[in-house]
C-alpha cells in the first residue's frame, strides 16, 4: 500500500537540511540577494548543498555514483527549500535528471553525480507534461539554432538538454553560439533566463521518441514534486503567520484570538493537510513507478498550487500593512507560489489531465444555448 | 513461530473458524469471535482483543468476511462501536467493560448518544441536565436532543451535571444510562428533510445506580473528549477507495448521461473531484499515522472536509439534473435505521448534507478545536469559565 | 439613465403587501400547508392578493382593464412574496401574462384582467430562455397530445398556454382530455405539476414565429423577476439569522458577537447589497423595453441564485440543530432558494448567455492536451 | 427662468465661459471656476458650490470638459478631494474652508492623511502619537505609515492623542499639520511590488497653531469617521462604464488572445465578470441613493467587493498568460505618482491589488462595521474601552 507518511530517513534529511537553511540561508540574506545583488543564486548554499548534502544527485542511481536515495526524498528536499524559498538551481537539476533517467544515458549520469556539474533541461518553465514543446533547430546533427523561453535555473548550468527536432542534445551552456540572458522574474528566488542558439555545438544524445518520453517523464516528475515544494511554501506562510498573531496586540487582545482569523487559518491548515497527502502521493508513486503517477501528478498540481497561493495571500493579508512592504519576507512566498502555480501547466490544464484519465469526459460542443 | 502478530493473526483466524461455523448461530458465533480477542484486535486481551496493532484489524475483517461469516452489522451501531468502546475502554472499570463490551460489540445492546441539549447548542459544556445523588443511585432530570438510535437503544452514553459550585466543564459527570429505566422517554425529532433520525429524550426522575457512573465525579468532560474525538474520526475518516463516496455517485451520472454535460459544469466536477480525492488521501494518511495511537484534535479536519464536500456534491449533483432536481421522491414522515445518502434523490442527498457540519461538533466548532489545538492561537476572550 | 431604487410608489406597494403576508400568511401557515394538506395553494391568500391588491393583472395594460402598473412593481410583489414563501401561484401569472402581451391578444389578456382568470404557461419550470421547448403535437387544429412535465402553478390555473408544433395554443385546465398530475416538488411552497394532453380541446392564439418569441420574451422576464423573489429569499435568511443571533447566547455572550459568524453575515449582506442592484437593474430593463434587457436577466440568473442559496444554508448552518429541523421555517427558503437556482436555467446556462452577449468566446475545441 | 438648478447651470457655465478664456491662465481659470460655486455644486455658495444638487456635478464637468478648459487633475489629490474636503466642510470652521477649500480644489495644495501608525495597525483608535498644547500651539509628536503622496503633500489631516486619562476613543483630536513645518520628516516606504507609493512620516516637536485644530480637542475620532467613510467610497465607488476596470483589460486580452482560451478559465473568466458587473451596479446604485446625503456604512461593501474583485481578476489574468506570468517587467524602487494598475504588468497588478484589502480600512474592519453598524450584531467583549 501507498505510504503517505514521511520515514524515519526522510525526517531525518528534513533537520539537517533544515538547519544548514537557517544558518546559511535565513529569509534576511534571500531578501539581500533578490533585492540587488548581481548573483541571483546562493552559490554558497548550492556548493554545501550539493557538497555536504549530496543533494545534487540524490536520486541518480547509486550504481553511477549517485546517493541512490529516491523521489520521496527529493520532495522532502524541495519541501524544505520550499519552506526557505532558497535561491538554488535543485528543482532544474532534478528535472534534468530525470530527463537522463528516462534517456538511459548513464556516461553522462555519472558525470554529474561525480563532477557535481549543473545541468538544466532547457524547456520554458510553464511546459506541461504531454504538451509538446517547440523544439530548436539542428544543423548537420552537431549545432542547434533557435531560442527557448523563460526557462528555470540554466543561469547556474554548465550542461543544457535541449529538445531538438531530431531528438535531445546536450550543448555547453558557456560555449560559443549560446547566448543565455536573464529574465525579470515574478519569483526572483527562482532566477529564469531566455536561451538562444546560434550554431551552438551540441551531442545528440537521444533520438524523437526517447526525447519526448524523458520530456513526459520529466515534467511529470517537475509537477509531482513541485508539489512538495508548494507544501513547504504555504506551511512557512501559515506558520509564520500564527506565529505574527499570537504576539500581535489589536484593541487590547491578541490579534490571533479573533474568531474570524482563526477560522481563516485553520481553513488554510485543512487545506495544507490535504496538499501534503496529496504531495506525498505524488512522490510515492514517482518513487515507486507506481501506474498511477500522471494521476498523482496532475492531481498534485491541480490542488497543491492554489493551497500555496492561498497561504502565501493570508500571511501578507493578515499580517496587514507590514506584510506588504518589501522589507517583510511574505512577499518572497506570495511570488514563489504564484510562479509556482503557472510551472509545469496550470491547475486548468492539470484538472483536464485528471478529467482525462478518471474518464470525465467533457462536453462534446454541439447543443449551443 | 513467529512473534509478529501480523503473521500469527491469520492462523490464529483460521484455528477459530475450524472450531466455529460461520453458517451456524449468529450470536453464538459473534461471542465466541469476541471472546477469541478477534472482534478489535487492538482492543486489550479480556475486551474483545489480542492488544495487536490496530491497522491489522481489515486483515481479520477479510478473512471473516471471505469464508462468510455474519458480521455484527457495524453500520446499525455505530454510535456504539466508534464512540462509545474507545470511551469504555479509556475511562471505563473493569466491571463496566466487562459486562458492556461484548454485547455492544455484538451488536445485542445499540448505544446513543445523550450529550446535547437544546438550550446548549454547540456550548456542549453549558448542558443543564441535573444528576443528584439519592444513596446509591443518581437521579437525573433534563432534556437531551439529537440522539439518533434512541428508540432503539438499550444504553446511552449520558452527560449531567453534578455539581454547579464550580466552572462549568468541572461541574459535568458521565454516566452509562439505561434506556429502558423508567422516567426515560423518547419522542422522534423530525428533520427538513421529512424524516427523523434523532430524538428528544425527557429524562424524569430516572435513577441510574452508582455503579453505571462512567470516570470519576467531576470528570465528564474528560470523558466527553474521547467520545468526541472518536466520533469525528468516526463520521469523517471511514477509508474509502476512490470515488467511494458521493463523487462517485455523481461520477457516475456524467458518464452515463452525456445530455448533462456542460463546460462550465464540467470544470466544477472536476475540481470537486479533485478535491474529494485530496481529501480521501488526506484521511488515509491520518489513518496511517494513527495506526497505532488514539485520535488527536488532526480528526476535526476530516470530518470539516467531509461536510464541506458532501455539501458541495450534492448540491452540484441537483443543478446538474436540471429539471429532474426540481422533484423530490417523498415528504412523508419516516424513521430510517441509518443515514441513507445513496439510495434516495440527489435532493434527499442535498438537504441531509446540511446537517453534516451541524451534527456531531459543528464545523464553527470544529475550527475554533483546530485553531486553538492544533495552530495554538489564543482562546477567545470568555467570561464563563 | 436607469434606476436602480424603489420608487415611493414602490415601497408603498411593498408595504401594503407585506403587511397583508404578515396577517393571512405567516410561515407557521406556510409550514402547516406544507406539512400536510390537500391543497398546496394558499386560495384565500390569492383571492386577496388578486382582489384587494390586484396583483394578478398588475402587468396588463389600463387600456385592457389592467393594473396597467409595470414589471418593477412586479418584481417588488415577488421580493414579497418570496420573502413570505408565500404558496400563491403569481410567478406562474406573470409568465403567462408576458407571453399574451408578446402574443398581441388583448381579448385574451383583457378578460384574464377583468375576470381573474388563472393562467400558466405550459413549459418545464426548469426551461431557459431562448432555448427550444419540445412542443406538445396538435391534431386538426383544435386537439393537442403530448406531455409536458415540471410545470409550475399550473395546478392553480384555469387557463393553459400551451407550446405545440405549429404555434401556441389555450385550453382549458379542466377540459376532458387534459390531465394535470401533482408532483412532489422540493420546493412545496411552488406546487409542480406534469400534463399530459390526449385529445385535448384547444384555440391557436399565435403562428410559431409569434410563439417562438412570445417564449423568450416569457422566459426572459421569468428570468429576470425571479432575481427579485431570491433577493426577498435571501434577504429573510438574512434577517431572521441576525435576529436569532443577536438572542441566543452560548459560551457566556450572544453568539452573533462571535467574529467567524459576522465576518460571514457581513459577506452575506454584500452579496444580497449586489444581487439587489442587479434585480433592480434586470426589472428596469424589462419595464423599459432596455435592448439589454437580454443580457440584464442572463446576469439575474448568473448572479442572484447562488447568493439566495448561500443566504439559505447560512441561515440553516447558523441557526445550528434547530436550523435543520422540519418545525423551523428555514427549510421552506431553502427549498424555495436551490429549486429557483434550476428555474429558467440553471447559472451555468446564463453564464453562457453573458459571455456570449458581451463577445467573450468559449475555446474552440481544436488543441487537446 | 426656471429655478431648477438643473435648467440653471448649464446656462451658469454659458455665461462663465463667456467672461473666462479656458485657453489662458490654467491657475486664474480655476480659481475663478472655484469662485463662481462651479467647483462642486453641491458645495454651499462660497466654497465652491450653489448648494445644488450632488448629482448635477457630472453635467458642469461635461460642458467644461467638451470646450477643453483645464481641469483639477483629480487623481493627482485624491485624498485632498475624496476625504479632506468632505471633512473640512463638515467639520472645519468658516475661516478654514475659507483657506483651504480653494487651494485644494485647484491642486495648488496636494494633502495627505496621517492616521495610521506602525503599532496601531487596523487599531486606528490605539495611536500614539502624541499633541500637548503649548500657549497657543500644539506640540506633536510620533510617527506616521502608508501616507501616500506625503513628500508631495503641502497640508495633512492629522489624529493625535491629546489625553490619556479618558477611553481610547475620546482623547483623539484631529488637525491639519502643515507638511513645511519644522520636523515633519518624511522617508519613503517601499512595498512588496517594489515601488514607494507610500510613506513614513516622523514628527518631532512640529509646532501647530491652534487654528489648524480642525474639531474640538477630543472630538478627533469623530472627525476621522467623515474622512474614512468618504474615502471607501472613494476609493471603491467611483462611477465606472462597464468593463471599466479591471475586468475589462483582462477581457481584452481573452479577445484579442484566442490562443489562450481553455474552457476551464472560460467558465472562471465569465464568472468574475458577472460579479464585476454585479459589483458595479451596486455602486451605481449606492451612488444613486446617496445623491444627496453623505457616505454611511454602506460604502464599505462597495470597498470590500473592490478589493476582493481587484485581486481575483489580477490573480486570474496572471494564470491566464501562462509563460508570460512568470515574468515581471521591473522591480526597480521607484516613487510614481499615483498607484498604476492599467499601464504595467498583470504581475505587477496583482501584487498591488494585494494592498486593496489593508489600505483604507482593511477587509476585516469592514466586515465588523457591516457586522456591527449595518446589521447590528453585538460587539465582541472588549477590555479596551
Amino acid at each position: 500500500m501507498t505510504n503517505l507518511r514521511y520515514d524515519d530517513t526522510e525526517e531525518a534529511l528534513r533537520a539537517n537540511l533544515r538547519a544548514m537553511l537557517a544558518t546559511h540561508s535565513p529569509w534576511t540574506a534571500v531578501l539581500a540577494r533578490v533585492a540587488g545583488t548581481e548573483e541571483p543564486y546562493d552559490r554558497d548554499l548550492w556548493d554545501r548543498l550539493t557538497g555536504e548534502l549530496g543533494l545534487g544527485a540524490l536520486a541518480v542511481p547509486a550504481e553511477l555514483g549517485g546517493a541512490g536515495a529516491g523521489f520521496r526524498e527529493v520532495a522532502v528536499v524541495l519541501e524544505e527549500l520550499g519552506r526557505a524559498v532558497a535561491p538554488v538551481p535543485y528543482l532544474g537539476s532534478v528535472l534534468a535528471t530525470r530527463a537522463l533517467l528516462s534517456c538511459d544515458d548513464p556516461d553522462l549520469l555519472g558525470q554529474l553525480a561525480t563532477e557535481n556539474r549543473g545541468i538544466a533541461l532547457a524547456v520554458p518553465f510553464s511546459a506541461a507534461p504531454g504538451v509538446p514543446v517547440h523544439p530548436v533547430a539542428v544543423w548537420d546533427g552537431s549545432a542547434l539554432y533557435g531560442t527557448v523561453t523563460t526557462v528555470a535555473d540554466a543561469l547556474a548550468a554548465d550542461l543544457l538538454l535541449v529538445p531538438a527536432t531530431d531528438g535531445l542534445y546536450v550543448a555547453q551552456a558557456r560555449a560559443p553560439g549560446v547566448a543565455v540572458a536573464p529574465v525579470v522574474s515574478l519569483d526572483a528566488t527562482r532566477p529564469l533566463c531566455d536561451i538562444v542558439f546560434a550554431h551552438a555545438p551540441a551531442r545528440r544524445i537521444a533520438g524523437p521518441d526517447a526525447t519526448a518520453r524523458a520530456l513526459t517523464d520529466a515534467l511529470t516528475a517537475g509537477a509531482a514534486l513541485l508539489a512538495s515544494e508548494q507544501v513547504g511554501v504555504a506551511q512557512w506562510c501559515l506558520d509564520t503567520t500564527v506565529g505574527y498573531l499570537r504576539e500581535r496586540r489589536q484593541f487590547g487582545r491578541p490579534v490571533g484570538s479573533f474568531q474570524a482569523l482563526k477560522h481563516r487559518l485553520a481553513d488554510v491548515w485543512v487545506e495544507i493537510t490535504e496538499a501534503r497527502a496529496v504531495a506525498r502521493y505524488a512522490a510515492d508513486c514517482l518513487a515507486t513507478g507506481d501506474p498511477d503517477t500522471e494521476l498523482a501528478a496532475a492531481l498534485a498540481q491541480a490542488h497543491c498550487a492554489a493551497v500555496a497561493v492561498h497561504a502565501a495571500q493570508e500571511c501578507v493579508q493578515l499580517h496587514g500593512g507590514i506584510g506588504f512592504t518589501w522589507e517583510h519576507p511574505a512577499h518572497l512566498y506570495l511570488k514563489r507560489a504564484k510562479s509556482a502555480a503557472l510551472a509545469f501547466g496550470s491547475a486548468d490544464r492539470h484538472r483536464s489531465t485528471v478529467a482525462r484519465l478518471v474518464d470525465l469526459p467533457a462536453p462534446t460542443p454541439s447543443v449551443s444555448g | 513461530m513467529s512473534t509478529d502478530p501480523g503473521d500469527r493473526l491469520p492462523g490464529l483466524v483460521a484455528e477459530f473458524l475450524r472450531r466455529h461455523d460461520p453458517a451456524g448461530d449468529r450470536l453464538g458465533f459473534l461471542r465466541a469471535r469476541f471472546d477469541a480477542g478477534l472482534a478489535w484486535v487492538h482492543y486489550p486481551v479480556g475486551s474483545g482483543g489480542l492488544a495487536a496493532p490496530r491497522h491489522l484489524q481489515p486483515l481479520v475483517d477479510d478473512e471473516f468476511a471471505r469464508v462468510g461469516a455474519p458480521d455484527n452489522r457495524p453500520r446499525r451501531n455505530g454510535i456504539g462501536l466508534g464512540m462509545v468502546a474507545p470511551t469504555l475502554l479509556r475511562h471505563g472499570t473493569t466491571a463496566q467493560r466487562d459486562r458492556l463490551l461484548r454485547p455492544l460489540w455484538t451488536g445485542e445492546d445499540i448505544w446513543c448518544q445523550l450529550f446535547s441539549e437544546p438550550d446548549a447548542g454547540s456550548d456542549l459544556a453549558g448542558l443543564t441536565t441535573r444528576a443528584v445523588r439519592d444513596g446509591g443511585d443518581w437521579v437525573v432530570n433534563g432534556q437531551k436532543v439529537w440522539t439518533s438510535l434512541a428508540h432503539r437503544a438499550r444504553w446511552g452514553i449520558l452527560l449531567a451535571r453534578t455539581a454547579t459550585d464550580v466552572g462549568k466543564h468541572q461541574g459535568i459527570t458521565c454516566f452509562v444510562c439505561d434506556m429502558t429505566a423508567p422516567g426515560v422517554q423518547v419522542r422522534p425529532l423530525r428533520q427538513l428533510t421529512g424524516e427523523a433520525e434523532f430524538n428528544e429524550v425527557f429524562l424524569t426522575d430516572v435513577r441510574l445506580p452508582d455503579d453505571l457512573r462512567l470516570g470519576g465525579v467531576g470528570e465528564g468532560w474528560r470523558v466527553a473528549r474521547t467520545t468526541l474525538m472518536n466520533e469525528r474520526v468516526a463520521i469523517g475518516g471511514a477509508p474509502a477507495p476512490r470515488e467511494g463516496g458521493l463523487i462517485g455517485l455523481v461520477a457516475r451520472t456524467w458518464r452515463d448521461r452525456p445530455e448533462l454535460r456542460t463546460a462550465g459544469r464540467h470544470d466544477e466536477l472536476v475540481r470537486l473531484w479533485v478535491r474529494a480525492e485530496a481529501a480521501r488521501l488526506a484521511a488515509l494518511r491520518l489513518r496511517q499515522q494513527l495506526a497505532t495511537g488514539e485520535p488527536g484534535p488532526e480528526g476535526s479536519a476530516v470530518k470539516l472536509a467531509f461536510a464541506e464536500l458532501a455539501q458541495r456534491i450534492s448540491g452540484f449533483e441537483v443543478e446538474l439534473l436540471g429539471e429532474a432536481g426540481l422533484r423530490h421522491d417523498d415528504w412523508t414522515m419516516r424513521r430510517p435505521a441509518e443515514t441513507d445518502l445513496l439510495t434516495r434523490t440527489a435532493t434527499h442527498r442535498y438537504l441531509r448534507a446540511r446537517g453534516n457540519s451541524i451534527e456531531g461538533g459543528s464545523s464553527e466548532i470544529l475550527r475554533n478545536i483546530i485553531a486553538e489545538r492544533v495552530l495554538g492561537l489564543p482562546v477567545e476572550p470568555r467570561s464563563d469559565r
